[in-house]
């Protein structure tokens, strides 16, 4: 048991993969000699080799496609996208292909594959490496989506993603990757998907989020402590499909929700949540939802993105504004 | 020291070159042109090429006769290019994997594909694509070349499990033009991957000619991008396909890496059912690619070899008429899926956070 | 003034725009020499010249990134992507480059493209021909997305899509392409963007859709005159930007929200309509609201996709449960 | 008859011929290998591409300077490609279109683009790309290969106009394997477009070495499958980098059509500040290709035709220098951009629907 960060935990969890189960196989661009941009695939092809840890050719629509073929076959490919700006030549193949194969074929061929990328904006990258488009993905039929909010949560969520027998994409917060350390132990064991994480219990105010925003989110909690409200904090984990139940169960028990995320509110995944409670939770509602997100702005470049990012501030102010109304 | 400009002046070096090759066996007239490889056999092992091929064109009259009448959606015709389909499914081996266009029903017939699946497929029921044999064939590719990236997946899952099977991706003229296409052949050639790429170049994709889809001379040179070998075969000479294919399966068997194969026919029937090509082409154009369609000029050389006759052709005739009979009949036979079943598949497990849906589904109610 | 259908009200104001800006061009794969699969372009190649017509290779990601440069240097580029399932490619060019290329250059450069696309199930089409992926288009920001119900709502529309100065995706319910006709006066009037149509006034409860499910929603409509309850029924026409005061006003005024769209519930564009009035209009809702959208599964094959679309019945049911709510 | 069987039998036609060749004139050494083309000029004609490639190196030497002091974002350099950089923009008029990448801020310096626009954009503000000259130039592409069908939509809108403008698009090895850059140059080709695609094969796409890119012998050879000329140049050797350009934009503005121009050079820099190329390459292999890096050969050749010497050298590097330095500290000066200015520009007006939004912005509050 270490205290590792999270970009450590899913190397940790990539290579338990690689040993438990020799049809796991990784690819992307410079997952291999180069180890990953980030690190996350560091020593990987050293240890597997290049035919099970592979560089791919530039070209994502490639990359993900490989993986149907490879999946249909009975690999497990998790492949890397380098940064979610380039993970739109993918949903082609997320769409029409990974998400339907079972469903095209009642069963016959199957697509167990993940696709792991990083998501979101605050390390001051360039253009096109900061997005977070969780939202388009959740849509898809037959995905998973999930987002891991801390390095122990990466590791099991990881694993379980990698043995899950059907499509997963899987959100890596490029923010919290070397952001904190937390104990990780290299048990092997998965955590389980689809199921949301209540990272603190209260009772004035449910605070739902995900990723990397569960920081702030938290921070906010603590400012609300100060001022004597209770906040429960729910870390959605898994997007496609969420956890409705436990998020109606904290509304029905708080009667107050806020939502946070990173990506541009219309047609956020923040959305979702709030239909949710206002067809299933409404009569708990005490006060209106509030959504606490990035702008319908195209991400600015560094100098603006944290003024782009809900800050401990907003999600505060939103807390604070639904338990004041009456 | 100072010379004139030159883009190619010859006295730059060269530092590769590259040859594309058309091949051919069987004549339009059923004369033959060139050695007969020995992937054709005797005379006579033709035969079970030529009923394919005949059996493939009366289940696509068929099926069309049932779309006419309400029975089946949207179908493709391969009309006229039946040698390329029967040609690359019978060089196969069972264990290697097809993927199939919505043009490609005949190489998924020869696959063991039922006729009744087929129908079932395109009269719009999933369970068509839930082929008997072969289980591991992919289901038939609607979106232009999306396909090709799966089969260089499935050709390194092959190499990686040192199996000596091969991927064989049917392709379009027009689906070359598609960028994942080039991407998937890339990859193929740079891993050596045993994968077949056959172009069916029918002239046409819907009503864009081939004209306006490259301004290559070729599309078997569109491997040399790829570092690959590509060439072209005559694709209404079913000889030339097998050959070719046979040749290109057994090189990627042995390690040797993909190919591309540029087969070259025409598109004698309308794109699909929902088409009408008289609004983009003209008649005498049609008709006169009707001289070189591929079952006429077998037939020829057969009948020459004298391993064919008028009885044989009519007991034939009769048989593939019955064969498409009996399936749509089967297929017609089939009890519908009940609704809620496009919950089944949805995933391995259905997670809990939708069977409200599927309730409200079988209850006809959101609430 | 002549009675036409929706495709041929497109066709129409595909001609206009051709004969009063020289900077329009119309490509896509079959515009041309065929017309296009569904006629909306008969004729236009004749009239207008290949160069301005242009039967485009086979290459999604191709026509929308040509777009892109063309509109760049000035041109009114108008394309066609032959189904929305085909649609995926472009989504690359839509979200890196179309939609940001005025932001990145502060105004420098523009993008004055039009991405035409039929949309939705229900003619029994082949596998992938009958999607409705609005919501994945309408979370991207700098975008406008537009969905026609009716032929001259088409008409005005297109023309307002092709002279405004940004992108916009205009989605074409190829259910409704010959369903209706209407009389269409080709006087060149454009309609306004960002702007709903309250297509019934009414007192009880709020029905809002978009596109082919307006049919179904003025049915269900119908269906609740004879119960004696007054529903208004809101075409929201742009998804991006949306009409929100037209949207908050008539639940203010009804109290009761039912939405209908045809595409998958979860992260549907419904779920942003909901959350907009648990957010805004949450002290005016009598009832929770209702969404009314295809299921969160594969669009099936036609044999089942009537099952799957939203039925005048469901839609019925939705609003008389949100009338009988208390 | 009976043959054995012949993939590539001499006896089937050869119906496409093709070869690429690779131009070099300036040798490693100073050294004239060929006669020079007509755009070299005379030697003292060289010297502004000397200036220029010298000026690109102090920029980007400053720029890293700035990123590892926290006043820069992450900055890819072009140490070792200058010649490609400046060869290419040299051969541009000032009205044609460059399509750069993140590498090429030595192609828009040359064009026009000031020191302080650039390092405003790598210093993570828009107005950098708000180039006040050449207003037409696309903004720097980040996304691999995705700016090349903006080249040929480009290229298209120039002829549509009939003006004998060219598109100039760069691209990195990396990105020949991206499918839209093969889409984009199939179209250019089949409309015989003006526009030029300069691939920098500088071997390396961050740590993915062009051996695992492809299996093509040349990347040149990519404009095959397009159906346009492709041909390597010597991309340490500026004279014939812009040749090459030179010649190609020629043939483009006269309606010759597209090519594709693979320029051999090394990436002797990390990829971006942000990468540690040690992890995967060799010191030894690095310091073997500074030997043929573009500017210390030039500067050989210019001293040998005596229009150079140690006094220009010193006072060039000295204005190099002081113009970087100048650059930067302009860049330093700039009032930042307020918050709610991303709003602007997002649309040609602001949509009501988002005023709400700004207004929030502004207020720090959601409510
Ligand atoms: C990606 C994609 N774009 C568009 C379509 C619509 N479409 C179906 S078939 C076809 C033409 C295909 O031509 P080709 O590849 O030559 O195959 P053929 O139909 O001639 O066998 C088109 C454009 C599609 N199915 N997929
Ligand atoms: C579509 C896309 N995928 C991945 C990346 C991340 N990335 C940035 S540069 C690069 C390598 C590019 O190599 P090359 O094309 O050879 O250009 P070079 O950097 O060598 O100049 C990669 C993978 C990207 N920017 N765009
Ligand atoms: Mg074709
Ligand atoms: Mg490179």
């Amino acid at each position: 048991m270490a205290e590792i960060t999270l970009v450590e935990a899913v190397n940790l969890a990539l290579a338990r993969a690689l040993t438990d189960d020799a049809s796991v196989v990784v690819l992307g661009e410079d997952v291999g000699i180069g180890g990953g941009v980030f690190r996350a695939t560091a020593g990987l092809q050293k240890r597997f080799g290049p035919d099970r840890v592979i560089d791919t050719p530039l070209a994502e629509t490639l990359i993900s496609g490989l993986c149907v073929g490879m999946a249909a076959q009975g690999l497990r490919p998790v492949c890397e996208i380098q940064f979610m700006g380039f993970i739109y030549p993918c949903i082609d193949q997320l769409v029409n292909h990974a998400s339907r194969l079972r469903t095209r074929t009642r069963g016959r061929l199957t697509c167990p594959m993940v696709l792991r990328s990083p998501t979101g904006a605050g390390i001051h990258a360039p253009e096109h490496h900061s997005e977070s488009n969780e939202a388009m993905l959740a849509h898809i039929p037959g995905l998973r989506v999930v987002v891991p909010s801390s390095p122990a949560r990466a590791y099991g969520l990881l694993l379980a993603a990698i043995r899950d027998p059907d499509p997963v994409v899987f959100l890596e917060p490029t923010r919290l990757y070397r952001a904190i350390k937390e104990d990780v132990i290299d048990d092997g064991e998965a955590l389980a998907l689809d199921t949301a994480f209540t990272l603190r219990d209260g009772t004035d105010v449910t605070l739902v989020s995900w990723g990397a925003m569960i920081r702030e989110t938290l921070l906010a909690a603590d400012r609300l402590t100060e001022n004597n409200i209770s906040a429960e904090v729910i870390d959605l984990a898994t997007l496609k499909p969420y956890d409705e139940e436990a998020l109606l169960a904290s509304v029905k028990k708080t009667g107050r929700l806020v939502v946070v995320h990173e990506a541009a509110r219309t047609g956020g995944f923040g959305a979702e949540i709030a239909a949710s409670v206002a067809e299933r939770g409404l009569m708990s509602l005490l006060a209106p939802v509030e959504r606490v997100t990035g702008f319908d702005t195209v991400l600015p470049l560094p100098q603006l993105e944290l003024a782009y990012m809900p800050s401990v501030e907003r999600i505060t102010k939103a807390a604070l504004r639904a338990c004041a109304y009456a | 020291m100072l010379a004139k400009d030159a883009a190619s002046d010859a006295s730059f070096a060269i530092v590769a070159e590259f040859q594309i090759r058309r091949r051919a066996y069987l004549a339009a007239s059923g004369e033959i042109l060139a050695p007969l490889p020995l992937s054709a056999g005797a005379a006579k092992d033709l035969i079970p090429l030529y009923r394919g091929m005949v059996l493939l064109r009366s289940i696509d009259t068929k099926a069309v006769a049932l779309q006419r009448t309400g029975r089946l959606g949207t179908y493709a015709v391969a009309l006229g290019q039946e040698a390329i389909l029967i040609g690359a499914a019978s060089a196969m081996r069972e264990d290697d994997v097809l993927f199939p266009t919505y043009r490609d029903n005949g190489a998924l017939l020869w696959r063991g594909v039922t006729i009744e699946e087929i129908f079932t497929y395109w009269g719009g029921d999933e369970r068509g694509s839930d082929f008997s044999v072969p289980r591991q064939d992919f289901p038939i590719c609607i979106p232009v070349g999306s396909h090709a990236p799966h089969a260089a997946g499935v050709a390194y899952a092959f190499k990686l499990k040192r199996q000596d099977r091969v991927a064989v991706c049917l392709l379009g003229d027009g689906a070359t033009s598609k960028g994942d296409v080039y991407e998937a052949m890339n990859f193929a050639a740079l891993h050596k991957l045993p994968v077949v790429f056959v172009v069916n170049n029918n002239g046409w994709a819907i009503s864009v000619p081939l004209r306006l889809q490259t301004g290559a001379a070729t599309l078997a040179q569109k491997a040399i991008a790829a570092g690959m070998p590509g060439e072209q075969v005559d694709g209404n000479d079913v000889i030339a396909v097998r050959a070719s294919v046979a040749e290109a399966l057994a090189a990627a068997r042995a390690g040797k890496g993909p190919c591309l194969i540029e087969a070259l026919t025409y598109r004698l029937g309308d794109h699909t059912t929902a088409d009408d090509a008289r609004r983009y082409r003209s008649d005498d154009e049609v008709k006169a690619h009707w001289q070189a369609e591929p079952i006429a000029r077998l037939r020829k050389y057969l009948i020459t070899q004298s391993v064919w006759n008028k009885a044989d052709e009519e007991s034939l005739v009769a048989d593939c008429q019955r064969q498409a009979e009996e399936g749509a009949a089967r297929y017609l036979a089939m009890t519908p899926r009940v609704p809620a079943s496009m919950f089944d598949h949805l995933y391995s497990e259905l997670p809990d956070a939708f069977e409200r849906q599927r309730k409200q589904l079988v209850e006809g109610d959101d609430g």
